[in-house]
């Protein structure tokens, strides 16, 4: 029904409708139509909970990796309160003291190697450097601060003296770090060896942290009073440095200031091949460049392969709309059986089809079009990747162009030709227009699925048919950079959405049709 | 499509050559079938036409790899696994979406457009970052490494595909129907088991089939979310194609296609029995 | 409008309706519908017939008022309890059940056993004569026979009201005559009350004991076939009711129930003043075609003629139309029937015409 | 055989066990070689799940869930050494735990050098080598019997097929450049030392194939996809001994490494108790040795050696496709796992970032 | 038959076609069509108008016989080279073009330059007054002006032969009567030969000239409509067109052009032997309605008359349907007009009815 007619009536009075009793009129229908949304909602609640819960949260979840950052914090808890006190490029020993007792958690817990890795991300070697002090912090001198208290005073080393002590709060005031390297230690004393901590003799750890705070002044209640001025000391910003030059250098320390909050924009930079540096963003060193890069040839193969799905596509659908029904589904069993095959055994047969000693090649020099030197390269390219996307994305663009040609009524073109128009102009001025909306929606359909294809790729596209998707399944499954993952997952997430938002604008998405 | 008396000899020509052509792009569509089938009967552990294949010598075949297919359980234990699990995401999938589906397409749905957005997510969202995701947040609740992470998985990824052919559907279902049987006497649960459950049922069962295949086919996301309990045929074939290229993948992919073309056809018949039935005559 | 009676067998009070919120499809409407007539809601397109029917049979919610049946109020009853017949436009023949089981259906539903069933399933075929098609499917019955089904359907459970909602839009001239025909005779030998929605005021006329007239969402007149053709209240309905010469002109003189015209041509003319009350009113005039004489023998003594050229000729076969040239209006019909006597009248040829002066409505200029 | 009466019973254990293998022939060796006769003996269930690939990745995401799947992990060493590093692998007492040699050998005497961390028990060596087709018209006759040859398209002309990942690529590369085979870590560590093995391989880049699987590699040479390619030795052996291809190694370099066990951090007791008897039983001489039949990798145990003798099913003698034959070991170099788990991280980007130029 | 006749604008020349090779839906169709002339084709669902219409365009080619245009055959020219204008049942206006474009497009594809392509296409809407909306798109268009526009795409290349498929079909009744008009109009003015189709058989009487009335795949009778209608010439077209009321009875007297029949309730009336040739022959006579008289006064002298029951009244506004119990036929229907002075009818009423011989058709009994 033409919805003019009923609009005649509203012209007549302009402002806000109101209904007989008074009430506004949208209120009204609000209320009348209440009961039927409530039944259409609740159909569809199971659903969109079932949703929701198995695959929204779980992607939202994924992408929220992109942005955390927990693991610098996490691991070195101490280090990053004690560096927002040094400004110095190079920070003191405090800063060094407090890296000390974070390692020696962190590598009993065997986190500091993640890190290093976590952090390796921004900058080279940083991997090898946490490994390597990981390993040396047990190898540290400081284990001459036991020895020292122990010749002043034997109950300074007795572990259940220490749990007495440790369990008083006005001792732990007293004596800050020492309260906090003692925790740390008894924490994994028993949570990893399973020992109690009140009969295990106590890690260096702890003896470094009294000295510290007896050094500073501190006086505890309870414990044997210790001279410590006397003391033979260690420091432990030499021996990190002795470890590995590393240390010394302004670079770590930036990298770890850079990276202390708990929320980061680094995956997103190094996404788009940018990186943080001491003057703010800047472009990552050329040979690390590859993002991009990767972004630019996902999209670039993705439109040819639509373009070339256009291609192939539109004479099979033209024949399939034309001929009668009972052909066309015929014929139509051939465009569905390879969509019913599975995409490994297609890739694989692929792969028999182009390698150079493969069956193309063959038919080619064997008709002599190709010299048996000339075999052409079409797998483990781009080349690959292009022929064996195309024919898995085919019907996604067949499917949809014989939907809307199916319901271009023969007349149109009779018509033309009566007009006097040629079996050409009549396609070309008339039928093709009207079988752009097919075009339209097989092209966002078979783009949105190509820029996010990941196997096929892998299997025939070499290095240089390789898409955005598998460079994030490398890093999920090989590198383990989630977090990076995750970013050039949002960013390919949102390019999908954008192109799904476009498709739902030209199309409408309950428009997509499977099969006749 | 026929050709009329006055057709000149370029229309003849170009009216053949366009057959020729969309002959030549229907063979492409199939070209890796007509590969597959043959090289499973490869005598030899390659997927290579060895030249006595070539030479048509009846040495060069074997049924070797089918019966490895089927006696293996290497095999075996991946198909039923998949049978095990395709199944029931198919009917997660079709029981939840077509109630959806039908939900949707009543006339007063508040935020539909978003509704159906987040319904069809699992279309859309590349692959990879949905078995990532999936993968956390399933291990997360415990369901990683379980039967129903990988069937609630499939189910979702299934979906899509079930709401956008029952809604279509649906689109054509003619409204009247369910206010006859309204009408009639018949309450909401009663019109819909036995009006518009009967007329939908192709658009269900097309969509069921969909959703049976996205299982059936998916490895990606099992590989995530399955243990080694839930080892399924793709799985089984990925991994033969990384650690052992051995055409038992051809044979199994070869049983397949024919389970492919047992089902389309049947699908055909349905589709033109319940043509008859609504008196559609073709065209 | 009419009154709120208690007893009315289905009452429509104050109803209005809204799809989007913002423009009423149906404005204050007020109906109410005895026992066993025979009602017709006839309009133009989108003027809310259908919506109406859809809101009375519990498929559309009213936005505002009141729908009762049988004095009590249906708005919170759903579709299916409120045990209303329909017949739709299209049918809406479950094409997945044969014939008897299209009409067993609303049977099963209220649970009652085979046997009874089966005998008011034949029954029902019998009265619309399909009793030999029980077996087939709605597809293998032709639209005509699809209709009757439909019909049998909504009346098998014996309900005491039945909706049609254009149940003969789809079917050819011959057959629909024919549907009419039958629709009307089982409606009357039930005595079943029936709402009859459509836009052929031929079927409007034929069937109906009253008609609704409605346009824009409002009922323009609610009277029997005959009233609201031959007085039609306003020119809305004098226009859509039949075929109508109308002439524009002024009030000169007026009487009781006669009044006379003076033409925007100059001419005079006898008229009844319908929706006109003094003289020096502009008024639109409206004659049938059919009320225009021109055999001079028939012209009432005294009455106002006028001079008409022929314009054109047509044959119709059972009437003639031929249109005439009358006070500078080309455009003026008059219907002859096809009787064996009747003049042909020639274009070109120049003769007098007149009618009585109660056929002649002076109507609101609108 | 005779092990029935040695395997004591199993006190509190689980009564199945998940393992994480490569699939295969690999696979099918340990299957052979002791889960069946563990099976047999013991009546419980294994499940294989054919992921070592991913094997880090998955024990991350498992630890990260808190949801541990695997009972038992099959991985290279430079894996084994990153897992030990990251907590993934709970430590082994391995005097306590294995069976000593039966030539009474101890445990640490009897792994010898294979015993690289605390985490790690050994099963076999393996080495990446190369193999070529010996029917290429275009080489002349001549074949390859120098790694450099790889390197060497003039001489040898056609596509290679080499490993997607820096390991190996870089050592051979390095060699080629005329590094001597000693020096090849501390090149490699210096300043520009992986840009110029990127280099060096630069100079072949467009005639390699990548591969990623270890059956692609044969798969590739029984098509002529490529003339010479790197793999594992044992799916040589199969494509050579097995397949009948016409295929020849070419020992040149090989690259030693080994294969074993890691069991996940975390487990509870119960499998850990059943994941202990069965280490116990599958390292031994006994069965270590019987795993040679079955694939051409040499067993980790010194004691193994000499009971390794004929393939099971071909019986070929075995010991000419063994890595350890003294034949094959004229050069080799063995996979620095230390080096490796320190600088795997940044110097897998750069080649990665090198590859995807 | 029609006779060949050379000087015939379009000819159908022993035509059939099948589209199966089982059946033939065009059984040995000829038909000549003089320049100028409106031809309708009228005919029952199925009957093969609209095939014949396509194989005159060139969409569908006979399978035997031969179709000439101006004397050459077309047979093997493909359709837009034969110059002929359509107008198809749905429009087939083209969506994705504008109105001008569309009418442009004949022009274009024959390369006409530009300015005279837009006052070709201005002339051409202004013919059908639909020049403001020469920027639109069909789909803004209502039914009716997309009708108009398409009937202007297939005039402005100016064609002497236009096909139209029941061009009003999809248009309700009131602008249909009106397009009716408007295209009979037009054609006059042009003087273009138009082949017209239709199932609506007061549009074919309405419009044409001629009216070929089709069944089963034949012409039954090519006649103008005044004579198709008065005098068809079997009882297919008796039936057809318009309403008729029929009785079987058996021929007891014959005259030249008169003759007894006594019906097979015994009573005997007068008819005109169409389809009968000699007594004791079986026949269906047949008289319209409008034909039949109760008014004594009308009766010629001597003429046989009946008596009959009023069974039912319906008042249809501009004329009275009365159904009469006749000769054991209970359903004998009259039709008056409703005149000032028309008697109605009260059903029980007992009147005697009677018509003019010749009115009254013996046609065959089939
Ligand atoms: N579901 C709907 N949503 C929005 N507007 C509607 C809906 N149904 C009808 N309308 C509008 O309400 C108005 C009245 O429609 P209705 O169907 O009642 O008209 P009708 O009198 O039955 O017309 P017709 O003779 O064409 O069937 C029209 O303007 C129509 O566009
Ligand atoms: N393309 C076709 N293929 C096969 N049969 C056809 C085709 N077109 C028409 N027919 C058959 O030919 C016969 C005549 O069809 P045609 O369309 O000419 O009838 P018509 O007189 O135009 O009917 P209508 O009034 O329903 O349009 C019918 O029985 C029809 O089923
Ligand atoms: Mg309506
Ligand atoms: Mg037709």
């Amino acid at each position: 029904m033409p919805a003019g007619l009923g609009a005649r009536g509203a012209a007549a009075t302009p402002g806000p409708m109101v209904a007989a009793d008074g009430t506004p009129l949208k209120a009204s229908l609000a209320r009348s139509l209440r009961r039927q949304k409530m039944r259409a909602l609740l159909l569809i609640a199971p659903l969109l909970l079932f949703i929701v819960v198995s695959f929204v949260l779980p992607i939202g979840d994924m992408l929220l990796r992109s942005v955390q950052n927990g693991i610098v914090p996490d691991t070195l808890p101490r280090t990053v309160v004690a560096l927002r006190d040094d400004p110095a490029e190079v920070p003191g020993e405090a800063v060094f003291e407090a890296l000390y007792a974070d390692l020696v958690v962190a590598e009993e817990y065997k986190v500091h190697t993640q890190l290093g890795s976590r952090l390796n991300y921004e900058m080279g070697g940083a991997s090898s450097m946490f490994r390597g002090a990981g390993r040396a912090v047990g190898r540290f001198g400081t284990d001459i601060y036991a020895e020292q208290f122990e010749d002043a005073d034997p109950a300074l080393v007795d572990p259940a003296r220490w749990a007495v002590w440790m369990a008083d709060p006005a001792v732990r005031e007293a004596l800050p770090r020492t309260a906090d390297a003692y925790d740390a230690w008894a924490g994994f004393t028993a949570e990893l060896g399973g020992d109690d901590p009140a009969a295990e003799e106590l890690g260096d750890v702890v003896y470094a942290a009294l000295y510290r705070d007896l050094a500073s002044g501190a006086q505890a209640p309870g414990l044997p009073a210790v001279d410590v001025a006397g003391f033979e000391s260690v420091s432990l910003r030499d021996e990190f440095i002795a470890d590995d030059a590393g240390w010394g250098e302004p670079a770590i320390w930036d990298l770890l200031r850079t990276f202390s909050p708990r929320v980061t924009a680094g995956y997103y930079l190094n996404a788009v091949d940018l990186q943080m540096g001491p003057d703010g963003v800047e472009m990552r060193p050329e040979g690390d460049r590859i993002y991009l890069q990767l972004f630019v040839r996902t999209m670039i193969l993705s439109v040819t392969i639509t373009a070339t799905c256009i291609l192939l596509g539109y004479p099979v659908a033209f024949l399939l709309a034309s001929l009668p029904m009972r052909s066309a589904n015929l014929l139509m069993i051939l465009v569905l059986l390879p969509f019913w095959t599975s995409l490994l055994v297609r890739t694989s047969a692929w792969k028999v089809l182009l390698q150079q000693q493969g069956v193309i090649n063959d038919l080619l020099v064997w008709a002599g079009l190709i010299g048996n030197d000339g075999r052409l390269a079409l797998i483990n390219n781009q080349t690959g990747t292009i022929i064996a996307m195309t024919h898995i994305l085919l019907p996604f663009m067949i499917l949809p162009l014989y939907s809307v040609m199916k319901g271009i009524p023969p007349t149109y073109v009779r018509a033309a030709k009566s007009l006097g128009a040629n079996d050409w102009t009549a396609f070309w001025r008339v039928y093709f227009p009207q079988s752009i909306p097919g075009i339209g929606a097989g092209s966002i359909l078979v783009f949105i699925l190509a820029i996010g294809y990941y196997i096929t790729p892998e299997l025939v596209g070499g290095t240089k048919g390789v898409f955005i998707s598998n460079r994030i399944a490398y890093h999920i499954s090989d590198s383990l950079n989630w977090g990076l993952a995750a970013a050039l997952g949002t960013i390919l997430l949102a390019v999908v959405l954008l192109l799904y938002w476009a498709y739902d604008r030209m199309v409408g998405i309950d428009n997509v049709k499977l099969g006749g | 499509m026929a050709l009329p008396s006055y057709a000149s000899t370029g229309q003849r020509v170009w009216h053949y050559a366009f057959r020729v052509i969309c002959g030549l792009i229907l063979f492409y569509l199939i070209a890796p079938l007509l590969v597959v089938v043959p090289l499973s009967f490869n005598a030899q552990d390659f997927f290579t036409f060895t030249p006595e294949m070539l030479r048509l010598d009846p040495a060069g075949y074997s049924l070797e790899h089918y019966r490895d297919f089927f006696t293996n359980v290497d095999w075996q234990g991946p198909l039923w696994n998949s049978l095990a699990i395709a199944p029931v995401a198919t009917l997660l999938a079709v029981a939840l979406g077509t109630l959806a589906a039908v939900g949707l397409s009543q006339s007063h749905v508040p935020f539909k457009r978003a509704i159906m957005a987040i319904l069809i997510s699992p279309m859309i969202v590349p692959l990879i970052i949905s078995a990532a995701g999936m993968y956390f947040f399933y291990s997360r609740i415990g369901l990683q490494g379980t039967y129903w992470g990988v069937v609630l998985a499939h189910a979702a990824l299934g979906i899509p595909f079930v709401i956008i052919t029952v809604t279509a559907t649906l689109v054509g279902f003619d409204k009247s129907l369910t206010r006859a049987a309204a009408s009639l006497g018949a309450g909401p649960m009663r019109t819909f088991w036995t009006v518009q459950m009967p007329l939908i049922l192709p658009g269900v069962i097309s969509g069921a089939l969909f959703a049976f295949i996205t299982s059936f086919d998916e490895v990606v996301v099992v590989m995530f979310l399955g243990a080694a309990g839930q080892k399924t045929l793709p799985w089984q074939m990925f991994i033969g194609l990384r650690e052992q290229i051995s055409p038992t993948i051809l044979a199994a992919a070869t049983v397949l296609i024919a389970v492919s073309i047992l089902l389309l056809a049947a699908l055909e018949l349905l589709r033109r029995r319940n043509e008859r039935l609504r008196g559609l005559t073709p065209n | 409008m009419v009154q709120p009676s208690t007893d009315a067998f289905v009452q429509f009070d104050r109803v209005q309706k809204s799809y989007d919120g913002q423009t009423l499809v149906v404005k204050d409407l007020n109906l109410s519908i005895p026992k066993g007539e025979f009602l017709t809601m006839l309009g133009p397109s989108g003027s809310g017939k259908t919506t109406c029917l859809m809101m009375l049979a519990g498929f559309e919610t009213a936005t505002n008022g009141e729908i009762r049946l049988q004095g009590r109020n249906i708005n919170d009853v759903p579709p299916h309890k409120r045990g209303i017949g329909m017949v739709f436009q299209n049918y809406a023949l479950f094409p997945h059940m044969s014939v008897a089981e299209n009409l067993s259906f609303p049977l099963e539903v209220r649970k009652m056993g085979q046997a009874e069933r089966e005998a008011k399933v034949k029954r029902a075929l019998d009265m619309v004569q399909m009793g030999a098609f029980a077996n087939r499917r709605p597809a293998q019955l032709s639209g005509g026979q699809q209709q009757r089904i439909a019909l049998a359907r909504a009346l098998v459970f014996e309900p005491e009201l039945v909706l049609m909602d254009e149940p003969l839009g789809a079917l050819d001239k011959q057959l629909r005559e024919h549907m009419q025909f039958e629709i009307k005779h089982i409606a009357d030998n039930l005595g079943i009350t029936v709402v009859y929605v459509t836009h052929d005021q031929t079927e409007a006329l034929t069937m109906s004991d009253r008609v609704a007239v409605f346009n824009d969402g409002r009922i323009q007149q609610l009277a029997p076939p005959d009233e609201l053709y031959e007085a039609p209240v306003n020119s809305f309905v004098a226009q859509f009711i039949g075929e109508n010469n109308t002439m524009t002109g002024v009030v000169t003189a007026m009487e009781r129930d006669r009044c006379v015209v003076r033409l925007d041509s100059g001419d005079e003319i006898d008229a009844m003043p319908v929706n006109v009350s003094r003289v020096g009113e502009r008024t639109k005039v409206s004659i049938r075609p059919e009320r225009v004489e021109f055999n001079r023998a028939r012209f009432q003594p005294g009455a106002h003629t006028l001079r008409a050229r022929v314009e054109e000729f047509i044959y119709m076969g059972d009437i003639f139309r031929t249109r005439l040239s009358v006070a500078g209006n080309d455009d003026f019909v008059i219907k002859t029937r096809n009787a064996p006597d009747q003049t042909r009248l020639q274009p070109g040829q120049e003769i007098e015409i007149g009618w009585l002066p109660q056929d002649c409505r002076a109507l609101d200029a609108a | 055989q005779d092990a029935s009466a040695e395997l004591p019973p199993c006190e509190g254990c689980a009564e199945s066990m998940v393992i994480m293998s490569w699939g295969g022939a690999y696979q099918n060796s340990q299957l052979k070689a002791y889960v069946e006769p563990y099976i047999a003996q013991t009546g419980i269930a294994v499940t294989w799940d054919e992921s070592s690939n991913e094997a880090i990745a998955k024990l991350r995401a498992a630890q990260e869930a808190g949801n541990m799947p695997f009972d038992l992990v099959d991985v290279e060493g430079p894996d084994a050494q990153r897992a030990c590093d990251e907590g993934l692998a709970a430590e082994i007492d391995v005097a306590e735990v294995l069976a000593p040699g039966a030539d009474g050998a101890t445990v640490e005497d009897d792994f010898g050098d294979s015993l690289i961390n605390d985490c790690y028990v050994p099963q076999i060596y393996f080495s990446t080598t190369f193999g070529y087709r010996t029917d290429v018209a275009e080489w002349n006759g001549a074949t390859p019997d120098d790694l450099c040859d790889v390197f060497d398209t003039t001489a040898f002309p056609g596509k290679r097929s080499l490993q997607a990942s820096p390991k190996k690529n870089l050592e051979w590369a390095l060699i080629c450049d005329g590094v001597p085979a000693a020096d090849v870590y501390k090149v490699l560590e210096e300043e520009g030392g992986v840009e110029r093995a990127l280099a060096k391989l630069d100079t072949i880049k467009g005639d390699v194939i990548w591969w990623t699987a270890g059956a692609e590699t044969p798969q590739l040479l029984a098509d002529k996809e490529v003339v010479i390619g790197s793999t594992y030795n044992g799916r040589l052996f199969s494509v050579i001994a097995e397949q009948g291809q016409p295929v020849e190694m070419l020992w040149d370099y090989q690259n030693f490494d080994f294969d074993g066990w890691i069991v996940p951090a975390g487990l509870d007791e119960a499998r850990m108790n059943r994941v202990m008897h069965f280490l116990h039983f599958a390292t031994d001489t006994q069965r270590l040795a019987d795993q040679a039949k079955y694939i051409a990798y040499g067993p980790a145990r010194a004691s193994s050696q000499p009971l390794v003798s004929t393939h099971a099913e071909l019986g070929i003698e075995m010991a000419p496709f063994m890595p350890t034959n003294p034949d094959n070991m004229k050069n080799f170099l063995v996979n620095n796992i230390e080096w490796w788990a320190d600088h795997q991280d940044e110097v897998e980007a750069t080649f990665q970032n090198w590859l995807a130029q």
